[in-house]
């Protein structure tokens, strides 16, 4: 396969990117219905291109590496160039992407439908998929940190998309800053693997950013820089993919339209994180420290995320809530060295998260609120989304035989052999991740109940519309949604079965993903064990028990059954105060108060207090040439001038041989 | 008595009480008379230094004993643009303003 | 002065040229659109004179008659170095010509002056970048602010004619302490040709002899407070919030981009021929300056409420992180003596190019938002994105470019940056930097949601029509961004070369 | 030794001049010390061989800046007491004592490359020849006019055009400020 055909998948949707804004929104704003076609026809050039992607790899071993262009060179041990590296791993995933991309496009086309801004959404969702699928294909890691930080910036763009509303401004400011600390680290770790370019002889022969070299890197470097640089690229991947101590971005950006937040905010883009731990495998696990960070950081955030999960009202939260536990159990799976499970679930996680986001947005474009209170009983308006939705939701507790049962079981399989000859650290780890199945369980069914089931509790039947306003989503919307449906049943098996189904071989992805050649010795599946998905389902039920127990009682909404427990309530309520923590304490207290104040001090109380005493004392000189009476400009000088000093004594004690 | 340390002395005198004026002074005709004062002590320096430091290719080029005179020369030029501009500013800030008491309207750091 | 020599000064003979028919053509015709576009022809010539004496280095023409030349022979440098700087500053002048039109509409009655002085600043920036000589140095500096101060002072209101007073007075004691440190290098080597002084440093030799002349570092002191206060480093940087505050857009741009690329190319020059490599400690003077620049920038921009201010403080970051780079030019060695690198002189002259294109367009937008609506807040530029579509949308790139995302040039440098200070050893400062980058990420960011931010209740239709030429002028400045963000090689490599050949070192 | 003699004046003229001119309170008095201050330094120049820039110290410097600046000192409201000094006296005199301390030592300090005797008659020939062409034996010409045309010639253009920049930028702020 040419580099070209290569270069299509991405280039496909950035020609319809660059088409719709720079042709279409400009000159033909009247006729703004063919942006979506144009981005669907890039789309669908991607998904030939990936299918034979996808294919080609499977059965040939693709076409690997290919350079297109040299962008900077460092020196001959670091060269940052343009290229493409498919393997198993980026093969799997672009073709998830570009599924996932083509189907929301369709979705949106119903959804965004006589939205003020809807060439604008479109050439911006152009924009994310191009990079996303840039992101997937790069074979150099700073190429894959460039598509790193515009995905982060087409988010940005996509958050803040309903301008109007100041919710969504700040939201989108929220989450760019706040991947962005986590890219501060992955930043430094590219920073670090050039300077350890430095160090290699010339004879070695690598290029430390190509990936494919940064893989077998580790046995080159010290135990503690390795540390250090997979500490970078992990807190760049918790940023992006919402872990904590980043997670905070990720409820607020739905503020979001929701096909964003089911293309961008679940299935593609906060699924990088887990993507470049998966990519740098091999290097990632030379650290011993940092796989342990990973397994506790995922198993932690799967409850911690799950809990906040139990009280939302919005149902866009408790899916973003939802997301972020989810892909918590990606981490812990990377970090007990599972990373064939930890793509296994990124797959179905991405079919059925998108889905269950697209059925919120139908039940929203039926009820235009995501507000759970103002809903209920809406199963009788709506068949089609709440049959998708009940599926894609069993489907997330993880109930046979939904994808979501098979993946999730392959990462409760993998902690359970490691936790059965592991310390206190892996029995924890194991357990969390059991309690996190339950809360699922209960958050998911929450939702379910409180939106479809009972009576409805909303304005829009009140004010004499009466059903005229509640109604199923046009076909534009449920088509999508029915196909990802399929995928959300079929998915789970058919890809990764754990024993030979006809010509499908038993867990043929995980080999398939484990034969790329950067994992040197791949990781072998576990053997499907009975125990381990007799547990998940069990524990899943009782989730789901004690949630249609207490939603029955009350299905009304009328009291949350986890008030009762106050305090318990009132810290996940508020997120355990972790927004208040980073907006008022750390920045606006600490940074924009506190530092600025020690640094404008000087200004502030020495040189206004100066202008303040002089200014009794020459009131009498007056006017123009009493200029510098305020002492300002003297300060200034001053300053200077002290600068001056203290620099000269800097280099008079720190110059060899002068005394320092 | 007359020696390089002398005359070098001498110009860091003046030099430093220039930096004082500069630093201290209220009114802005004596901040530029200090200025000033402070170029005449480079220009001392620079005359010192060409009488008694040797030039570095005397032996094939003898204008390189110029040297500092010609510096002196354009630092008293570009000093005489320099004050010229500076009162320039000042009248110009009078004529906009006429009489009226001039604080810092200018912003703080904060 | 015979033609050779004449061609080797000819592009900033001829932005002198330029200002000087500017200042005649404003007697001679009332209509200003002539002045305007005949400004901006004739400064093709001086950019594709610049291109001409590219092209004549490369085929080695011009190093021949450098060295043979009598009046000019190491003393004005045509090289790649000092011509690429150059034209970046005659590409400034351009631009900033094209955006006064936003300031000189109404009650403006000194257009030709203003040009004039604009280009006459320019050529001393030229000189500054070209010379090797102290005399010439020092007279291409005052011809840099002098100019500067007058514009300021142009707008004449009361806060513009006491901000150029302020910047008049800190330049010029900044100019004599940085003479009071020439003369020392002066006496010192007794030469004020720069590469005769490296020459003269080392034959006095002996390491020995360098130790007891303690003069040398108070010259190198006092030459880096006054280079300090034009590249608006810490602490020598209070006068840039008050001077940005009250100075016109244009010219405060023009300030932030050419005379920073002049300073620093002045900076570089000296590090390179004079005492880069001798045994003073310099890079850890030069790492803390970085450090505190970018803090202190970074952070007092946070909380600014004047867009002008609030990029003063920016450029006060910008010279922290460019400093990185200066910083990084020396390679520390096994006895502790420096070595000096490529890399880092390379990466700060590509920051200043890219830094150029992304800062011109924000101040392009700010001389227009500034004249419509009289003032320079952050909340003037509320539901810009209403009110000016294409003047928006390139202000964010512009601001997301000096925040540092891909594929804006500006993320090409500061990875170019990191990358030499990783290369020597400059670890803590990196993350300094990297930290910082996020810090600054807050308020450019702050500024987009504002320009982006509608209400549905105010969107009578205020357009406001950005001139074509100012539009024109970002457009041109944020393909520059896209250019060297997506291409940076080939401009990367020419500037290696120039380093190269500026310090003898490769 | 009679040189010692009169070198010793001037200096102590020049000193105690520009400290007159710190502290007098009236700011013409300031800046007739300012005045002294400068011709004390033409005299040091006329024995340090720059009889010229001596005299270009006095036509420049004592004429016509000094002209200029007690024009503007008449500007003032109340000269007798124009000359005030800020609250950042204590501080400045420390930070000056700091950098006068550092200066002088670094000057006594460094071994300076004297003039050896050899080349001391060749140095004030050429110094005192600028102005005194009869006593040069050399047939080249190292006036500082001739330098100036010569070797300095791009940088004294520039001052020329520095000098016009300056005209210019005054003229065009009195103009402006007269339209106002």
């Amino acid at each position: 396969m040419s580099s070209l055909t290569i270069w299509l998948v991405f280039l496909a949707p950035l020609t319809s990117f660059v088409i719709i804004s720079l042709i279409v929104r400009p000159f033909f704003s009247k006729h703004q219905w063919i942006s979506p076609y144009l981005l669907i026809a890039g789309l669908s050039v991607s998904l030939v291109v990936s299918v034979m992607l996808f294919l080609d790899t499977l059965y040939t071993g693709g076409p690997g590496y290919n350079s297109a262009y040299q962008w900077i060179k460092i020196n001959d041990a670091a060269i940052i160039d343009l290229g493409t590296y498919i393997d198993p791993v980026s093969s799997t995933i672009l073709l998830v992407v570009v599924v996932v991309s083509l189907l929301v496009q369709i979705y949106s086309m119903g959804y965004m439908h006589g939205d003020i801004g809807y060439s604008r959404y479109f050439a911006t969702m152009a924009l994310f998929t191009s990079s996303m699928i840039g992101l997937v294909i790069s074979s150099n890691i700073v190429q894959l940190y460039a598509f790193w930080e515009l995905v982060g910036l087409s988010s940005y763009l996509l958050i803040g998309f309903w301008t109007e509303r100041p919710a969504a401004a700040a939201a989108a400011k929220k989450a760019f800053i706040i991947t962005r600390i986590g890219d501060v680290g992955f930043l430094i770790g590219i920073l670090f693997l050039i300077n350890h370019s430095f160090a290699l002889p010339l004879s070695a022969n690598v290029n430390v950013l190509h990936i494919p070299d940064i893989c077998s890197l580790a046995g080159t470097m010290s135990a503690m820089i390795v540390t250090i640089i997979t500490l970078g690229i992990l807190s760049g991947a918790m940023g992006k993919s919402a872990q904590f101590p980043f997670h905070t971005w990720l409820p607020d950006a739905m503020e979001g339209p929701t096909p964003v937040s089911a293309l961008v905010h679940s299935a593609t883009m906060v699924a990088a994180g887990v993507f470049l731990l998966v990519r740098l495998f091999p290097f990632i696990s030379a650290s011993d420290t940092t796989m342990l960070i990973i397994a506790g950081v995922g198993a932690f955030t799967a409850v911690f995320a799950a809990t906040m999960g139990l009280v939302v009202n919005d149902i866009k939260r408790v899916l973003a809530y939802s997301s972020i536990s989810q892909l918590a159990y990606m981490f812990a799976a990377i970090g007990l060295g599972a990373f064939g499970p930890a793509i296994f679930h990124l797959i179905t996680h991405a079919f059925f998260k998108a889905l269950l986001f697209l059925c919120s947005g139908s039940v929203n474009h039926a009820t235009h609120t995501f507000d759970m209170r103002e809903m209920g009983g809406l199963r009788k308006y709506m068949p089609w989304t709440y049959g998708l939705m009940l599926v894609s939701s069993l489907s997330l507790i993880g109930l046979p035989p939904l994808s979501g049962f098979w993946s999730k079981d392959e990462i409760m399989l993998s902690a359970w052999e490691k936790m059965l000859h592991g310390s206190v650290f892996e029995i924890t780890i194991f357990a969390l991740l059991a309690i996190g199945v339950v809360l699922t369980a209960f958050y998911t069914w929450r939702m379910i109940s409180l939106t479809f089931h009972g009576e409805y509790r909303g304005n829009d039947v009140g004010d004499g519309h009466g059903d005229h306003s509640i109604h199923e989503s046009p076909r534009v919307m449920i088509a999508p949604m029915a196909l990802l449906g399929v995928a959300t049943v079929l998915a789970g098996f058919l890809t990764n079965p754990p024993v030979n189904v006809g010509p499908i071989h038993k867990h043929w992805l995980n080999d398939f993903i484990s034969s790329s050649i950067v994992f040197h010795h791949g990781h072998h599946a576990a053997e499907f064990s009975v125990l381990v998905a007799i547990l998940s389902t069990v524990l899943g039920l009782i989730g789901l028990g004690i949630a249609v127990y207490y939603y029955k009682l009350s299905q009304n909404g009328k009291k949350e059954p986890l008030e009762s427990m106050k305090g318990f309530y009132g810290l996940i309520y508020n997120k355990y105060y972790l927004d208040d923590l980073y907006e008022n304490i750390i920045v606006r207290n600490i940074l924009q108060k506190r530092i600025v104040n020690i640094i404008a001090f000087v200004d502030k109380y020495v040189v206004d207090g100066l202008g303040l005493f002089l200014g009794f004392a020459v009131k009498n000189v007056g006017h123009v040439l009493g200029l510098f009476q305020n002492g300002n400009v003297q300060f200034y000088t001053f300053v200077i001038s002290l600068g001056g000093v203290i620099g000269l004594i800097i280099l008079l004690m720190y110059t060899p041989g002068l005394g320092g | 008595m007359m020696s390089l340390e002398t005359i070098l002395g001498l110009a860091a005198m003046l030099f430093v009480i220039g930096i004082f004026g500069v630093l201290t002074k209220k009114n802005i005709i004596a901040v530029f008379m200090s200025l000033e004062l402070m170029f005449n002590s480079v220009n001392l320096t620079f005359v010192g230094l060409s009488y008694f430091v040797m030039p570095v290719n005397l032996v094939t080029d003898l204008s390189t004993a110029m040297t500092g005179h010609v510096f002196a020369i354009f630092v008293i030029a570009v000093a005489a643009a320099e004050v010229a501009v500076g009162l320039g500013i000042v009248f110009a800030l009078y004529r906009v303003n006429g009489s009226i008491e001039l604080s810092s309207d200018i912003g703080r750091a904060t | 002065m015979n033609i050779h020599d004449l061609f080797l000064i000819s592009p900033g003979l001829s932005v002198i040229i330029i200002g000087l028919v500017a200042l005649i053509l404003d007697l001679a015709t009332k209509n200003k659109n002539v002045l305007v576009w005949t400004t901006l022809g004739l400064l093709l010539v001086p950019l594709g004179l610049g291109a001409l004496q590219l092209q004549m280095i490369s085929t080695g023409y011009i190093l021949d008659i450098s060295s043979s030349s009598g009046l000019l022979e190491g003393k004005y440098n045509v090289d790649v170095f000092s011509v690429s700087l150059q034209m970046l500053i005659v590409f400034a002048a351009a631009i900033t010509v094209m955006i006064s039109g936003n300031y000189l509409t109404d009650g403006y009655k000194t257009k030709g002056e203003y040009y004039t002085l604009m280009l006459f600043s320019a050529a001393g920036m030229m000189t500054l970048v070209s010379a090797s000589e102290l005399i010439l140095l020092y007279v291409g500096l005052e011809l840099t602010g002098l100019p500067i101060a007058l514009l300021l002072a142009l707008t004449l209101t009361k806060s513009a004619t006491s901000g150029a007073l302020k910047f008049l007075v800190v330049s010029a004691l900044s100019s004599a302490v940085m003479l009071y440190g020439m003369a020392f290098l002066f006496g010192f080597t007794g030469t004020t040709i720069i590469p005769e002084m490296s020459r003269s440093i080392m034959s006095e030799g002996s390491v020995v002899t360098l130790y007891s002349n303690t003069i040398l570092l108070v010259a190198v002191s006092l030459i880096i407070i006054g280079i300090g206060f034009k590249l608006s480093a810490v602490p020598f940087h209070m006068w840039v919030p008050d001077v940005y505050e009250s100075g016109s857009a244009p010219i405060v741009g023009f300030l932030s981009v050419a005379s920073k690329a002049a300073a620093f190319a002045l900076l570089l020059r000296i590090i390179y021929q004079v005492f880069g490599d001798i045994y003073v400690n310099w890079p850890l003077l030069i790492s803390i300056i970085a450090a505190a620049s970018m803090i202190v920038g970074n952070i007092m921009a946070m909380v600014q409420t004047n867009i002008k201010r609030m990029l003063g403080f920016s450029t006060i970051a910008h010279a922290g992180y460019l400093l990185i780079g200066v910083a990084a030019i020396a390679i520390v060695q096994n006895d502790s003596s420096f070595r000096l690198g490529v890399d880092g002189g390379a990466s700060v002259l590509f920051y200043l190019a890219t830094y150029a294109f992304a800062n011109l367009t924000i101040f392009a937008g700010i001389s227009v938002v500034g004249s419509r609506v009289g003032g320079d807040n952050i909340s003037d530029y509320k539901a810009l994105i209403r009110k000016s579509p294409q003047m928006a949308i390139m202000m964010s790139f512009a601001l997301i470019a000096l925040i540092g995302i891909p594929p804006t040039g500006i993320f090409v440098s500061k990875f170019y940056i990191f990358s030499a200070a990783m290369e020597n050893e400059l670890t803590w400062l990196v993350i300094v930097g990297v930290i910082n980058s996020v810090i600054s990420a807050y308020y450019y960011v702050r500024l987009i949601k504002v320009m982006f931010e509608t209400d549905n209740t105010d969107s009578d239709d205020n357009k406001m029509d950005a001139p074509g030429l100012t539009l024109a002028a970002m457009y041109i400045t944020t393909a520059g961004t896209i250019w060297l963000g997506v291409s940076p090689s080939w401009y990367i490599a020419i500037l290696e070369q120039g380093i190269s050949l500026l310090s003898g070192v490769n | 030794m009679i040189e010692d003699l009169i070198f010793g004046i001037f200096a102590v003229a020049a000193l105690a001049s520009a400290i007159g001119m710190i502290a007098l309170k009236d700011l013409f008095r300031s800046a007739l010390c300012l005045v002294a201050v400068f011709i004390s330094i033409a005299g040091i120049y006329v024995m340090l061989n720059a009889e010229f820039l001596a005299v270009v110290q006095i036509l420049v410097y004592v004429g016509a800046i000094s002209i200029l600046i007690i024009f503007a000192v008449m500007l003032s409201d109340d000269v007798k007491s124009a000359n005030l000094s800020n609250k950042l006296q204590i501080p400045a005199m420390l930070l000056c004592g700091l950098i006068l301390a550092i200066l002088l030592v670094a000057v006594v300090s460094t071994q300076w490359n004297t003039i050896s005797d050899v080349n001391r008659s060749l140095v004030d020939t050429v110094q005192i020849y600028s102005v005194d062409p009869e006593i040069s034996e050399s047939t080249e010409d190292f006036s500082l006019a001739s330098l100036l045309l010569t070797d300095y010639v791009l940088a004294f253009e520039l001052v020329s055009v520095l000098l016009l920049a300056a005209l210019v930028g005054a003229l065009s702020l009195m103009r402006g400020a007269d339209e106002r």
